[in-house]
């Protein structure tokens, strides 16, 4: 029995014990509790594969769903101003409590129809274009940038290379390195290469528990090293992609905590936990000077990698 | 002499009686001629791959090419293995068959009577993909170039993301666009060339951020891999879909040149600019 | 009290047995009643055009609108006549008709607590069409703006350029758009509001660079004309082309508002900006 | 007969004493001289439209045929970065004798395919991005800047609706009302509307003597105006677009004298006019320091228009 399969049973008991309380008035709290407590420490113990799986549960928080939960005021503004509103990055002007940002986001729908509106989260060309768009604005009126991210990958189809995908991918890479705001980044749910990259750059990285960030999808490097796609799960394990991972190559600043099985479990929970540390990352970023941040902001980006010289 | 030059002057004493078939007019090439005509077929025109070695010898006035940080190599942060081997014992098989130690080499030297700072990466190197090394060197060649004042010119060729590395392969683009918008801020030049193929994560990072961009003619230019692509959309691309000839016409290149006229362009374009 | 303001007083008391007919919806409103409701139609939600006074009685707090530059008047720089009449006779049976000087009305006023430069253009005044006047109040109420670092609200809707003004008409175009970069190195806040129709000169230069951008429902909003795009291309224009709605899904504005929501929109943005 | 059919008259004349002088051996030079110098005078009284029939004449030069003339060094560079690269504006590097300048010029093709391949010098929305995106480079590297207009107008077509048209006309217009390096703007012929608008914002505004500057198009002012578009030569004359109308109104700095007939007729003598003014204008540009050069651009592009107060 895998980890997941584990914590899927303990659920199951949960469940149980709870209709047994109800039903029958048995006193069962504590087991309740202590059940909780065992999924809680599986948790620790789930593998790059199980977080995918969990960063790509139907019932998984998104980011519209976050919106209401992390800001009192939040307005959507759209469009490129080039070519299109690209629906799978939404961008709006928020106040989180009394202090206002820019929040860009990745969202990949709820139902079916939401998600094709969506694309399922991955953005064309324009969806880059629009993020340079509003980060510029943000940048004017010197308000901080939340990024949220939750992708499989930019687009890949014929319309988004003939428009560039790759300079729009660059260009926000180039122009999130330089910005002259703080910006935080949080990964939601997956992170997945380069389209997710275009919105991880800042300067403090948080990460959801069960969130992933890869530079290729298990199955596309299955299908690639393995030559067999249905490897993914060996490859997400190889790859080594769980929120524990990347704190533990000291890439990411934070991971947010989630409820036993998952945000979607106890959803008010992990968003609470999320704005409070947003809000505390918040409140020290915007106390540093923008030049001192900036070279921060650099000197954290130019330490990324591992080798070895000489 | 660094070891991947010694490589390089060892090839050129293997038997000389080997033969090429041009893909795209089939004509039997004679390969010292070929090399002679840095690498582009006598008849067609079309661009065969340019080992690095080629490139410098092409392009940079002989004796005053200076590789820096030769020396970086790359580890296994993860240690990762996929279904046939280790990461570390592909890298070194890699390290051996090409004689470099990872898919760039990085320097400085003379085009004309122009100094530059000059990256050329190396498809025959693990497909070119980009790993921490590759990221490195290209960061310390941008932040070499402020230093000294001078232009970059980088020539791009690769397959994609190292993924062995991870997400350390991943950041590696934004730690590249980082780098380029320093040496940008600081009034400087740089020269992206495109040659066949640059895609994936260089293509959508260092590569794509020239303040001239340079294709060769019918290189395979692209964020996403054709196949991928084709598996996504479920048709078949259309002809010329990710030549530089359809980036060019998608607005995404300043120019397409043939090699042999690559270089006195460049001569321009460092005098313009110089 | 303003010329035109006694004129929408006057307006006011004209009889009110008047119906009018929904284009949208067919039905025959009262004319009153289609008043209060801020030219919304009461059934469909039809955006009927909205008089600058009807904007600011809707918007601005009460008495809290000062007008500025309300003396600036066209002349006529070309000595300009077309077949039917001279330009100089057109513009004084504007001003009759519309009780006003010129295609916008520019002033400071209060919306919710926030303070605001305010443009709002007048369509009936020569189709709201950009001469010399117009560019000139834009650019000073721009002006005003950075001197008193407010933001600007500017209302849009235009038929394009007062061709009877010739070359001045289209240098007003590039005179407003670098007021508007004027204010934006300030760091103040522009509001562009697009309502039906905003089209041309008007269109294509400060209506297009708000920091927000809004559209009305359905408005009309394009640079070239329908009518010129369908000679040019000698077929019929798809449904929807040019309204609101596709410049939005064309990724040109940030949202459509429908006019009773606008209010509280703009309350929100010049509290979230201020 | 008109103006313009006097000077065909002339022009004939004039061919006819050549012949003669060929043929004949008769010494006829005086007789030529005081023809031209007729044609010459003559050319001060077109109207706007005999203006409007030069800047469209079939032989007149485009703006390819300058590059030539006036560079020693050119090399094209393209691409707007996001869509396409717009044949009917050419941007490139260029050496005016020893001064480097960034160069953008609309061009409306010679022969039919050219044309259409220029599509006879009118842009879509991803000529004026390209405008901007090389604008920005000039700005990087402070190198001066020129603009050459030559265009019926922005095409009005469903794609350039589509792709925001309006945006990137004002966009331009903002762009080059502030952008950091000196701008010599050249009209070559057709100066057609918000589509050379957009190019038409600088710090010398140089008007080649038969090209005309319009808000609209002559046939199409007279289609609204006049409601018939057959009355273009009233409307242009109403319009008042000639070089020498321009210069009346304080609008544009230079007329660039063209040699009578027209530019194409001797076209070394009109491009040498034309480098010497642009050199001239240059040098007292590139003295300014920048600050009040766009002091000075500001109060240029404020003055533009005339009313009354009180
Ligand atoms: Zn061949
Ligand atoms: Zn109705």
């Amino acid at each position: 029995m895998s980890v997941w399969e584990k914590i899927e049973e303990l659920e199951k008991q949960i469940d149980k014990f709870k209709s047994l309380s109800v039903e029958e008035h048995i006193e069962v709290d504590e087991v309740i509790v202590i059940l909780k407590e065992k999924i809680n420490d599986l948790h620790k113990n789930l593998t790059s594969w199980d977080r995918t799986r969990m960063a790509r549960h139907i019932d998984r928080p998104k980011f519209l769903d976050y919106v209401p939960k992390l800001f009192n005021y939040f307005q959507e503004i759209g469009g490129d101003r080039k070519f299109k509103n690209d629906n799978a990055i939404i961008c709006g002007l928020a106040s989180l409590d009394k202090r206002k940002v820019v929040v860009i986001g990745q969202e990949k729908g709820k139902d079916t129809s939401d998600k094709i509106y969506r694309n399922f989260g991955m953005s064309h060309p324009e969806g880059y274009w629009k993020t340079i768009r509003v980060m510029k604005l943000a940048e004017k009126f010197g308000l901080p940038l939340l990024l949220f991210v939750d992708t499989p990958g930019a687009y890949p189809g014929i319309g988004a290379e003939e428009r560039g995908q790759l300079v729009a991918i660059a260009e926000n890479l180039y122009e999130l390195s330089g910005i002259r705001i703080p910006i935080i980044v949080t990964i939601l749910g997956e992170g997945g290469s380069g389209g997710a990259l275009a919105l991880g750059v800042g300067d403090r990285l948080l990460m959801m528990e069960n969130a992933i960030y890869s530079v290729i999808s298990p199955e596309g490097c299955a299908a690639i090293l393995w030559r067999d796609a249905s490897k993914a799960e060996q490859a997400a394990n190889a790859l080594k992609i769980s929120a524990f991972d990347l704190k533990e190559f000291g890439i990411i600043h934070e991971i947010i905590q989630e409820p036993g099985g998952g945000a979607h479990k106890d959803f008010n929970a992990a968003a609470d936990k999320l704005k409070k540390s947003i809000k505390n990352s918040l409140n020290k970023l915007v106390k540093v000077p923008i030049d001192e941040l900036l070279d921060q902001r650099y000197n954290m980006l130019r330490k990324f990698g591992v080798f070895k010289e000489k | 002499m660094t070891a991947w030059l010694k490589k390089s002057i060892l090839k050129k004493k293997e038997p000389d009686n080997q033969w090429i078939k041009c893909p795209d007019c089939a004509e039997i090439l004679y390969k010292n001629l070929l090399i002679d005509n840095i690498n582009v077929c006598t008849r067609c025109g079309h661009h065969f791959r340019l080992s690095p070695d080629g490139w410098l010898g092409y392009l940079v006035n002989r004796g005053t090419f200076k590789e820096i940080n030769e020396n970086i190599q790359s580890v296994d942060p993860l240690d990762f293995s996929d279904a046939k081997e280790r990461y570390v014992d592909k890298l070194n098989r890699s390290m051996k068959k090409t004689g470099m130690k990872s898919a760039i080499i990085t320097g400085v030297g003379k085009i004309g009577k122009q100094k530059a700072c000059l990256g050329i990466m190396n498809f025959a190197f693990l497909g070119g993909s980009m790993g921490s090394v590759l990221g490195e060197k290209v960061a310390r060649l941008f932040e070499h170039a402020i230093e000294l004042s001078l232009p970059v010119i980088l020539i791009s060729a690769s397959g994609g993301a190292r993924m062995h590395e991870g997400i350390y392969s991943l950041l590696q683009m934004a730690k590249t666009s980082a780098a380029i918008r320093k040496h940008s801020e600081a009034g400087q030049l740089y020269i992206s060339i495109m040659t066949d193929p640059t895609t994936g994560g260089v293509s959508a990072s260092f590569s794509a951020l020239g303040d001239i961009m340079i294709g060769e003619p019918g290189a395979l230019i692209g964020f996403a891999g054709p196949r991928v692509i084709e598996q996504t959309i479920k048709q078949k691309l259309p002809p010329k879909f990710q030549t530089a000839e359809f980036l060019y016409d998608h607005g995404m290149l300043d120019m397409i040149v043939n090699r042999k006229e690559l270089k006195s362009i460049l001569i321009e374009l460092l005098t313009f600019f110089g």
